[in-house]
């Protein structure tokens, strides 16, 4: 086990003050902090490698092709998978299974289950493909424990072509069952796609062994650069995708009379793609190879169980259950003082917290609030931030409820 | 600027705090300035556009001497309105109008605040100078 | 006027050896060199100020937020445009005008002006909506002297609604008469995207001026990072626009009954943004700004025209007329020797060349040919440089020609 | 490795030069080293996928020997299949499956070439190797 202090070390942003105090980010569930080697390759990458890829003779463009595609090979070996096509993040991923899998597949008629613990980009592009072509959507209820209602689930399948299910909430942290998901789908003849933008970077993840179709995930929440995702595919569904968008790299031929398309992932990734990001995330996902997530994970949900503790003992609401496989993720609500207000208190001591609605509204209308002040932890993280944070939530308390 | 004795003591007092905390704790204590605007009276005209939280305010202009009413579920954003009634409540029509936002740049307040926390202070004193001015036309 | 010399010590790249030589960088119009000023920027935001943007209230995600906001402002004011949607890059920028525009305005039996000298990010997107909408495309014929065939457009544009053309193109160089064909579009109702991912990097462009509806361009191939890229529009037409790709920040609402959108140009940049890359891109703008792009224009080009007739006098094919506002862009053939071969070798001492189709087939097979070599300049390039390549083909096609 | 003494000779040869642009000369020279199959039989079966340039391949195993034909619009191209040519035209069909593309490696020529040709170099190898199974199965 790497001590955190040393862990800590890789990441230049934890040197950071604000207003004079030692930054303490527990905004990870928004976006997590990156080690020294992302931003050392991608600053190699700009200044001694820099090229358009693919298709070209000179040594720039070699090792830029090199460097792009090794993020797909280091991709399909982390989360065992067949196809990764590489997009600018969980949203697009989303929205490209909407457009080259739903709009091939889905006829007037078909229904889609989701889940009211979605993140907003796991509900519109669906809202929007629904409206166009008529498809019923069916959202699972969350129940008072904060899980899905498998119950309803079970009777909502029947006819269903798709499921789209988050794997683990960006508000509750709450780990969703999607074996079981997975499972029942299959059961059904539905197709399964697993949000995982706050599970791949707190989990090790076998997409081929869960048997979900599909699965969005972000670099940027796992120690990866901002603007690259990715979407990983099964064989049978790959095959049934049809373009999405046009344009450069994606195409074998173009004539006036029509074009042929790429048979792999390239066929998805239309224009100049995201080399130096590629690059980036690779060392990123290097990075999380090395990390013992197991201990690390179970590390960090100790503290956010404490905390949780130590909010309800102050008379706070705690939106979460912390179960062995949930994340370090701590939502909740003071009875009368209004969020943002604590959000910038905390940030006068260097306290980095996010409030609101976390673009999961439908979650938060079902437990009837409008949004929460939200706590997440991530690997580099130390139990000492997190009793300094009740230490100063409990003077502002004090000084201000 | 044309401030008031009192604006000018407020401004110098914020810009002696160092302090980002000791600072919002000023904020804070200024929101029992305001001259409350009922709940019950919070409607689509007085709402201020921008802000995260419910922001409220009304403007009239008795005798060209302003008088400013505000409300928000903020303590945050209420202190901001309690400066501003200490800015503009009470005073000539014509002096309001001659202000700027600049007097909270200078308090060093705006930014203490988050971006969308200081676009809302200009939303509101947008909305109060062009109230200001519809009144006095 | 800055030396040029001075100019290339802000691009650490350029101190790169390649097997043992100098690099000498020529495929610019694939895509550009970073100043450190970008370099820089980009590794700046990662170790002190990385978070996500918008509606939050800590330090470090105002900071990124204004970082992110910056990008648009400068690239409106560079531009000058009312409304800039940040994107992947030209390709998705495209895209979003035939998905959020296209699909809302056009029907059945409507006809859209494309030209032969497009880049396939300009062709393969307007084939996929009239291959699914059942639209006309017509193609406006690039003549024997490389110009487009005017009295040929002008016959094509009754009773067509969108007219979409490269600015300058990317495999000859050639700058189209934009003015022109957005002065006749009008007088017949059309709208207008440029294509300006070559034109962005090399002139000033005054969008509102030229009267354009959309104009499409790439960071990566003006000093910027990968993965970003712009869409200006103007008010007209960006009122006209529908929601393309669902998710974070795009909405206003949402709930399981349907969503509202945001009103400004982030209703059309669905999840996370690219952060990293717009604070990138903002110093690319910077450094752009602080050149005098007509003095630069005119060197490079300069040179180009030297080439052209070195090449010539070789025995080469030059496909290019290097009219004053044309890119400083050489595309040629040897009449024997193969192309790649050719851009081996060259690589075997440092040069750094693109061969084949360029993404540009159309124009290729009414040139009837299958490819070109191409050397592209930019402000960084000396005449020098030029000289030596000249001197190396020469040797080159003595040993193996 | 079982090398044929040509090979290994060839393999010698290359690593013996530092300067990039002499082993592509080298490369060049063996393209005359190439059993020439006529343009005219290019068709989709000779085709190597995957190379940017047009390259085609034959191989026929008589009496367990190797014989191999080959064709590029490349002269790069055609320089490998000389390569390719010296390494099995004429062996035995055994010794020739019992080869890798390792010895293109040690060679140091695939470095010298763009991922796409080098690929193609490879996906040449895999084709004639498939080939020369096939016919002796
Ligand atoms: C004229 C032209 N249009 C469009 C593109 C596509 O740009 P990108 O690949 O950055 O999306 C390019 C560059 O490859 C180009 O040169
Ligand atoms: C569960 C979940 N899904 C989707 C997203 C969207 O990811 P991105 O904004 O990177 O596209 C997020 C993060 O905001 C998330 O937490």
């Amino acid at each position: 086990m790497i001590e955190v202090k040393i862990l800590r070390e890789d990441f230049p942003i934890l040197q950071r003050e604000i207003n004079g105090y030692p930054l303490v980010y527990l905004d990870n569930a928004a976006t997590t902090q990156k080690p020294n080697s992302v931003i050392d390759a991608m600053n190699d990458y700009y200044s001694n490698s820099n090229a358009n890829v693919h298709r070209a003779v000179h040594t720039l463009a070699g090792e830029a092709t090199e460097g792009y595609e090794s993020c797909r090979r280091a991709l399909k070996s982390r989360f065992n998978a067949n196809k990764a096509i590489i997009t600018s993040g969980t949203t697009e991923a989303i929205n490209l299974v909407a457009h080259a899998w739903g709009r091939a597949n889905l006829s007037d008629g078909d229904a889609i289950i989701l889940t009211e613990m979605e993140h907003h980009s796991d509900i519109v592009p669906w809202q929007m493909l629904a409206q166009e072509m008529n498809i019923e959507l069916r959202y699972v209820p969350v129940q008072k424990d904060l899980t899905l209602d498998m119950e309803l689930f079970e009777a909502a399948i029947k006819g269903a072509k798709l499921v789209c299910v988050v794997h683990i909430s960006n508000v509750l942290g709450v780990c969703n069952p999607v074996e079981k998901i997975v499972e029942i789908a299959k059961q059904n003849g539905a197709r399964v796609l697993l949000d995982a933008a706050q599970s791949a970077p707190h989990q090790e993840i076998n997409f081929e062994q869960i048997g979900a179709d599909f699965m969005a995930f972000s670099a940027h929440k796992m120690c990866g650069p901002t603007g690259i995702g990715a979407l990983l595919v099964n064989d049978e569904s790959f095959d049934e995708m049809q373009p999405f968008m046009g344009g450069g790299d994606m195409i074998e031929t173009v004539s006036i009379h029509g074009s042929t398309y790429q048979k792999n992932e390239q066929k998805f990734e239309a224009g100049t793609p995201r080399i130096a990001e590629a690059i980036g995330w690779t060392e990123a996902i290097k990075w999380l190879n090395s990390v013992d997530i197991k201990i690390e994970h179970k590390r960090i949900l100790e503290s956010a169980r404490w905390l949780s503790g130590e909010l309800r003992r102050m008379g706070m609401t705690v939106y979460g259950r912390h179960d062995d496989n949930d994340a370090a993720v701590v939502s909740f609500l003071h009875p009368t003082m209004n969020s943002e207000d604590l959000a910038h208190l905390l940030d006068a001591r260097g306290f980095a917290v996010r409030t609101g609605h976390h673009c999961a509204q439908p979650l938060l209308d079902r437990l009837e609030i409008s949004g929460t002040v939200r706590v997440s932890l991530y690997f580099y993280n130390t139990h000492d931030e997190v009793v300094s944070f009740v230490n100063y939530l409990e003077e502002i308390l004090e000084r201000f409820a | 600027m044309n401030y008031s004795a009192e604006l000018l003591e407020l401004i110098e007092e914020f810009q002696d705090i160092d302090d980002k905390m000791e600072r919002l704790e000023m904020v804070f204590d200024l929101a029992d300035e305001v001259n409350l605007l009922p709940v019950e009276q919070w409607c689509d005209t007085t709402r201020v556009q921008g802000c995260q939280s419910e922001a409220h305010v009304k403007v009239e202009v008795l005798d060209s001497e302003v008088n400013f009413y505000a409300g928000a579920d903020s303590k945050l954003v209420q202190g901001l309105m309690g400066i501003l009634t200490m800015a503009i409540h009470g005073a000539k029509a014509d002096l309001v109008l001659s202000l700027t936002p600049e007097f909270a740049t200078e308090m060093g307040i705006l930014n203490s605040l988050s971006p969308s926390r200081s676009n809302g202070f200009r939303n509101m004193f947008d909305k109060v100078m062009t109230e200001v001015k519809q009144q006095v036309d």
